[in-house]
């Protein structure tokens, strides 16, 4: 119900992103989201439950200029973190995530609609 | 890799009540149709007489309101009615509730706040296997599970399998279900345990028979990846973790929280309600509280980045 | 007919007279019964009149602070996974809406309405005892908000309204949250009972002559099927809060498994309380349906004989049924299969009373005012409870929807279509009479809609959301199970009703504004008593009844009434009073005096309440010290009491005279002291049962009795007691200054005999080196050592009580009843001792 | 008292024979569960025996309802009380008995 209301408020507030994922569904993303349970680590708009206080919270990160205050935030940056954090950063808590290409690509397009601070 | 989605819940539709998957359900679902039929007309009959009562020309409101109708309305109706049903009833009662026979596959059923701890027994009812939240069952055939308690009443409810039966401290109740074809049926703790009851899942997993006891059999040995050494296992024997919890193969022997020795291939993490990855592993480690508030496990937030995956890494790897 | 009394009924036919009344009559009883001018007199005022406003205002303050509790609650069950309460904040509140409705709300609602209500509809003055109203209602007003606010402070207990144990044990709920539970039951236990006697001596001792058994009000035979209820009941309850009260505080193990207890003693306890309770509710309010329907129908009951069976029926076979709260315990099959056929026996009477009602609507014409709305709501979501009912008793449905918010759904549409619509049926149908001005008929319309739409959008809904699989209790759920919609719109609906309560709440506000015409009078052409011309005093006469239907069938009663043509036109000896009358017939067999209001009772309420609350906040000297000064207050409030008055018998109305006093089974105050008794009894046997049931849980670890021959001693002491008790009622009647000495002593010597018995027997158990803190054994046996203990130092009260009567000369032969009712408590007390000794030393044995 | 425990007698038999199977039931699981059918024939015997009582009650109430020395409303009103009490009384002291015959 959130979801689908701040869904409708982003779409209509983010026709000019800049930052467009080739392919992605914000809606699917949501779904990864709550497949995989990002929730258990991160505070994401649109997901009740769990708010987890490990990773940062995600309000208005399409607005953010950093990932993980370290690399640009950009598409495929985004996407490769996602899927794979260590990689870009050693040091992260974040591990490596079961989720395919496309999955990874759905979930940044909903991270791109969550731009209120 | 694939996601593979956490079990569908107890709950949703269709409701799982009326979606019998075994003969303990079945019959359940055949009397709640009857009643429900039953119910319908009463209250079309009790509904009918009032709109009469009301509305009806006087002719029939006469006929209506003497005391003639408090006798066969209110006393011979619902007798030859609850007659009925009562004698249904009960035969169902009792045949639900036939004693184990032996050779059927004993499950002992732990709850936990707010967790349960599942044991497999051999055919003297000695402990062989034992595994938390996710218990794994031969179709076709009955199974039964010795019901306990560690500390408050919880109540074992697998809807789709048949009713629910509480976990009484210092008691043992037997419940027998049976799941007629493989999948997997979600379960949730019913009677109010305090704290986080409402997130107290569990997911029943029914195989081919013989699937069963090839699962059963790998699971008999520890985990390949338990011994070998890697950052994981040393972030986890130096923050403890053995204290509570046991990785068979390890000197991991704790006994207070749930078994971890096959953990990664568990379904589901804290009790049937997130998926097993390595990100929900390092979340519910680092900070199972803001998950499932109140649960006994601390928070664990000296680990560092590195750590914290280290140990997610380690866990999921006990397949 | 034959009397039952020795009562002329031909004397019934000087009535109505016909001499003209004396002028003053009416001032004299204005003034006797006048109303109350500053604060402090309207809060010890103790009229029916008033208490019975406050506690049904009281009452309906809980059932909106309970309801508030459920909108928060919905609220956050709007969506899933919603954060708009905290979980343990969530489960404090179910558990407070749950006890808050049922012990606060329900139950003293419809006490409150047959204090309200029952005197003028038995044509009493007033009720028997009108300070133990007042001092019941205070005791339940502040014992309510004190658990009512310890949510607030997040105090409040969160283990649900059964308080299932081990969770409500020390061990998983530290602090003093579940203390404060216990409490508030406490208070609402001893407000319960006070109530109870209030109402069984009340319709059967004080109805208006001629009231035979079959012309009784059908509302005045649900209070009384109800009150009859609650003493056998409430005990199972009592004690089971202060077994557990034991547990927690000095860890004697009844619930738990690990030294022997168990925690299914909680749950039979509870629920042998806790299913009657529900019946308990209902009664009333059904008794109440019986009344209204007939006048906004314009038309007798249809089988009215029926409608009482049925309520009696209900009275019994509801304490059959509670183990079906119980199925999914793992009983034995046979003992849940008793309780399926038991539950399915107990929706027959249920029938009846529903076809009645629809058979009445039928016989008469229907008016759609906002009680006949309200009437026929009930009627329809009760229904439809009993029916989800029927199939919660067959054993393997309920083995699914036991827990689940099915049963949610079920219990809310019996109490809502078996309570609360009837209450706001009867609030919108007597406020006429309670404050000569009706309600407004357009707003109880919208209040009526919005709450049955409400009511199905809520509850039905849950049906539904428990079949999907949703368990009672959860203070959320996961998204993406189809749940999420259901949920939705039972918050809706929720708020739905909150809104029809709330106009309702407005008008009632509007209603009481202290200006304004204030002559309704009988504005719906009720046929009951109530419906008189009257005052604080009740009726200015107390007619004579010759019908069920009397302002139907009694062709200028109500005029003859006013004009002080029958019983009692009069206040005849100077104090308030009203007629004492035979159970069965009703025959006129005294004056009996009411007392004048009081402080007395308030402070005492204040007290006693003190006393709990600073036990539970563990403040122990000012909890002693206010206990210390609650029994001064009771004892100085019946220091005043039993005082023979110097006219010995008076003119009652024709010319009829009757006695002032009575004393002995006759007597008013003789029937609180053995309906007490009989409370003391059921607690006895519960706590025989707790001994077995236990027992045949561990019977190897019990230990062997003290010796069996100890019994000889104890027996004796105890017989002898009730011996010189006797005695002392025996030699007071027979008069003189020197038998009144004697009488005095010897019932001292009975109650330290009776006490003496106790030490013994406790210093017996104490040899033997049982332990209350290591087995249930031990528990149980000191837990009926303290009992005892308890009845022996409420004897000693009672015979320093009688020394100080006797000192200041109040031990005489024209005033026995003192002495009787403490005899009454003294023999009760030995035999108690005496069974307590039996049971434990031959039950199961060396 | 005496008119009271008439007009209840039903109601109240069916209260002895409910804790009655009850205790039965309840000693059987307790004592043993190997001797079943002992206890199942103990059980019936004292249904029969409550139903008996009840059937006599219910005879008695009636034949007072037709006897003409009954007079009075009020004596009519507790005489039909007992009568129907006693009769709903026998249903429930059946349905009572169900378990004994199929509710193992």
């Amino acid at each position: 119900m959130i979801a689908a209301l701040s869904l409708v408020g982003a779409c209509a507030d983010k026709t000019n992103t800049p930052r467009l994922i080739a392919g992605g569904d914000p809606s699917r993303g949501l779904a990864v989201i709550e497949e995989v349970g990002c929730g258990a680590c991160h505070d994401i708009p649109g997901v009740g439950w769990p708010r987890g206080t490990v990773g940062g919270p995600l309000k208005g990160f399409a607005v953010r200029p950093l990932i993980a205050g370290r690399f640009a935030n950009q598409p495929d940056t985004l996407v490769t973190w996602l899927k794979d954090a260590p990689s870009l950063s050693p040091a992260s808590g974040m591990p490596t995530m079961p989720i395919a290409e496309d999955q990874a690509r759905d979930v940044a397009a909903y991270l791109y609609t969550l731009d209120d601070h | 890799m694939t996601i593979e989605r956490a079990p569908e819940g107890f709950a949703g539709w269709p409701p799982p009540i009326l979606d019998p998957a075994g003969p303990f359900a079945g019959p359940v679902n055949i009397l709640s149709w009857i009643l429900f039929a039953m119910s319908a007309v009463v209250l079309v009959v009790v509904l009918a007489a009032l709109a009469v009562a009301l509305f009806g020309p006087k002719r029939w409101r006469v006929r209506l309101g003497g005391e003639r109708l408090v006798w066969i309305g209110g006393l011979a109706f619902p007798v030859v009615v609850l007659s009925a049903l009562l004698i249904y009833g009960l035969g169902l009662t009792s045949h639900l509730t036939d004693d184990p026979r032996p050779g059927e596959v004993r499950i002992r059923v732990t709850g936990e706040m707010w967790w349960w701890r599942v044991a497999y027994l051999d055919g003297g009812g000695r402990e062989v296997l034992q595994d938390a939240n996710e218990i794994h069952i031969p179709a076709g055939q009955p199974v039964v599970f010795e019901l306990e308690s560690a500390d408050v009443i919880h109540s074992f409810w697998v809807p789709r399998l048949g009713g629910k039966k509480d976990m009484i401290p210092g008691r043992r109740n037997i419940l027998r279900l049976q799941a007629d074809a493989p999948g997997v049926f979600g379960g949730q703790c019913a009677e109010y345990c305090g704290g986080p009851h409402a997130l107290m899942g569990l997911v029943v997993v029914a195989h081919p028979p013989a699937e069963f006891e090839a699962w059963k059999r790998r699971r008999l040995a520890p985990s390949l990846a338990a011994g070998l050494p890697s950052r994981g296992t040393e972030v986890f024997d130096a923050s403890g973790c053995g204290a509570c919890h046991t990785v068979r193969g390890t000197a991991a022997n704790g006994l207070a929280g749930p078994d971890l020795s096959h953990v990664g291939d568990r379904r589901t993490l804290g009790g049937g309600i997130l998926p097993t990855n390595q990100g929900t592993l390092a979340g519910w480690i680092s900070d199972s509280q803001a998950i499932k508030p109140g649960n006994r496990m601390p928070a664990y937030p000296v680990l560092s980045g590195e750590d914290l995956r280290a140990v997610a890494a380690y866990l999921e790897s006990l397949k | 007919m034959t009397s039952e009394t020795g009562f002329d009924r031909t004397l019934y036919e000087r009535f109505p007279t016909t001499e003209p009344r004396p002028r003053d009559e009416l001032d004299e009883l204005e003034a006797v019964w006048c109303r109350p001018r500053s604060t402090w007199q309207w809060m010890t005022a103790i009229n029916n009149n008033f208490v019975g406003v406050y506690y049904v205002g009281a009452a309906m303050l809980f059932f909106v602070l309970a309801g508030l509790l459920a909108l928060l609650m919905r609220t956050q069950l709007a969506l899933p996974l919603n954060g708009f309460l905290p979980q343990e904040t969530y489960n404090q509140m179910f558990t407070v809406h749950g006890t808050a409705m049922m012990f606060l709300f329900a139950v003293p609602a419809v006490e409150a309405l047959g204090v309200l209500l029952l005197p003028q509809m038995l044509g009493a003055r007033d009720l028997p005892f009108p300070r133990l109203s007042a001092y019941a209602f205070w005791a339940y007003l502040i014992g309510g908000l004190a658990f009512f606010c310890s949510l607030l402070f997040g105090l409040a207990p969160s283990g649900g309204w059964f308080m299932y144990p081990p969770l409500s044990n020390i061990t998983y709920s530290p602090g003093i949250n579940a203390d404060f539970w216990l409490l508030g039951i406490g208070f609402i236990e001893i407000s319960a009972i006070a109530g109870a006697i209030e109402i069984i001596v009340g319709v059967l001792r004080t109805r208006a002559p001629g009231m035979t058994l079959d012309k009784l009000p059908v509302f005045a035979w649900a209070m009384l099927i109800f009150a009859c209820m609650i003493i056998i009941a409430f005990p199972s309850i009592i004690l089971a809060t202060t077994l557990m009260e034991l547990e927690r505080a000095l860890g004697w193990p009844f619930f738990d498994p690990a030294r022997g207890g168990d925690p299914m003693l909680w749950q039979h306890l509870f629920w042998f309380f806790g299913h009657p309770e529900v019946y308990i509710i209902f009664l009333p309010a059904a008794g109440a349906m019986s009344t209204i329907v007939p006048v906004v129908a314009q038309t007798p009951l249809v089988g009215h004989r029926l409608v009482v069976l049925a309520m009696l029926a209900t009275g019994f076979i509801s304490f059959g049924v509670w183990a079906h709260h119980m199925f999914t315990t793992g009983m034995p099959t046979i003992s849940t299969s008793f309780f399926s056929a038991a539950s399915a026996a107990v929706s027959i009477p249920a029938g009846i009373q529903v076809f009645s009602w629809i058979a009445t609507v039928g016989s008469g014409r229907m008016r759609f005012n906002t009680p006949g709305l309200f009437v026929l709501g009930s009627l329809v979501i009760f229904t439809m409870g009993g029916l989800t009912g029927v199939m919660a008793a067959m054993v393997p449905f309920d083995w699914q929807v036991h827990d689940t918010y099915f049963i949610v759904a079920h219990l809310h549409y019996v109490l809502i279509g078996g309570m609360v619509f009837p209450l706001f049926a009867a609030i919108y149908h007597w406020m006429p009479m309670v404050s000569s001005r009706p309600l407004s008929d357009r707003l109880g319309k919208w209040a009526f809609w919005l709450m049955f739409t409400g009511m199905h959008a809520t509850f039905f809904t849950m049906h539904l959301t428990g079949l999907m699989g949703m368990p009672r209790r959860v203070y959320t759920y996961l998204p993406g199970r189809g749940l999420d919609l259901p949920n939705l719109i039972s918050t809706i609906g929720a708020f739905l009703f909150a809104a029809g309560v709330l106009i309702w709440v407005i008008d009632m506000i509007r209603n009481f504004r202290p200006f304004g015409a204030r002559n309704a009078g009988n504005i719906h052409d009720a046929p009951g008593l109530e419906w008189l011309p009257n005052g604080l005093y009740s009726v200015r006469s107390i007619p004579v009844v010759s019908s069920l239907y009397p302002l139907w069938d009694q062709k200028g009663l109500a005029g003859d009434v006013e004009a002080g043509r029958y019983f009692l036109p009069r206040t005849a000896t100077g104090h308030r009073e009203t007629i004492l009358t035979s159970t069965l017939n009703a025959e006129p067999i005294a004056l009996m005096r009411l007392p004048q209001p009081s402080g007395w009772p308030l402070w005492a309420a204040l007290f006693t309440a003190g006393f709990f609350l600073l036990l539970t906040v563990q403040a122990y000297w000012p909890s002693v010290v206010s206990g210390v000064l609650a029994i001064y207050c009771i004892m100085t409030w019946a220091w005043s009491l039993d005082r023979p008055l110097p006219q010995k018998t008076v003119d009652i109305g024709a010319g009829i005279r009757a006695p002032t006093y009575v004393s002995g089974p006759a007597s008013h105050g003789w029937w609180a002291m053995v309906i007490t008794l009989v409370v003391g009894g059921m607690v006895l046997a519960m706590s025989a049962f707790s001994y077995v049931f236990l027992w045949s849980r561990n019977p190897q670890s019990w230990a062997p009795p003290p010796e069996v021959a100890s019994l000889a001693m104890l027996l004796a002491m105890n017989a002898a007691g009730v011996l010189l008790a006797w005695g002392a009622c025996r030699i007071l009647r027979r008069g003189g200054r020197v038998r009144a000495a004697l009488a005095t002593l010897l019932m001292l010597l009975a109650v330290g005999l009776v006490g003496g018995a106790w030490g013994l027997d406790l210093s017996a158990w104490l040899a033997t080196g049982l332990d209350p803190t290591v087995n249930a054994q031990g528990a149980t046996v000191y837990a009926f050592m303290a009992w005892q203990g308890f009845f022996v130092s409420v004897a000693g009260l009672m015979g320093l009580f009688l020394l100080l009567r006797w000192m200041a000369g109040l031990v005489r032969a024209d005033c026995p009843s003192t002495v009787d009712l403490i005899a009454l408590f003294v023999a009760y007390t030995a035999g108690q001792g005496a069974f307590a000794g039996l049971l434990l030393r031959l039950f199961p044995g060396s | 008292m005496r008119r009271w425990i008439f007009t209840l007698g039903g109601l109240l038999l069916w209260a002895v024979h409910f804790v009655g199977v009850y205790a039965i039931a309840s000693l059987a699981d307790t004592v043993s569960t190997a001797d079943a059918v002992g206890w199942r024939m103990a059980a019936l015997a004292f249904s029969g025996l409550c139903l008996l009582a009840v059937l006599l009650h219910l005879l008695l109430a009636v034949r007072r309802l037709a006897s003409p020395s009954a007079s009075g409303a009020a004596d009519h009103f507790m005489s039909q009380v007992a009568a129907m009490g006693s009769a709903l009384a026998l249903l429930a002291i059946l349905w009572q008995t169900l378990p004994t015959l199929i509710g193992y």
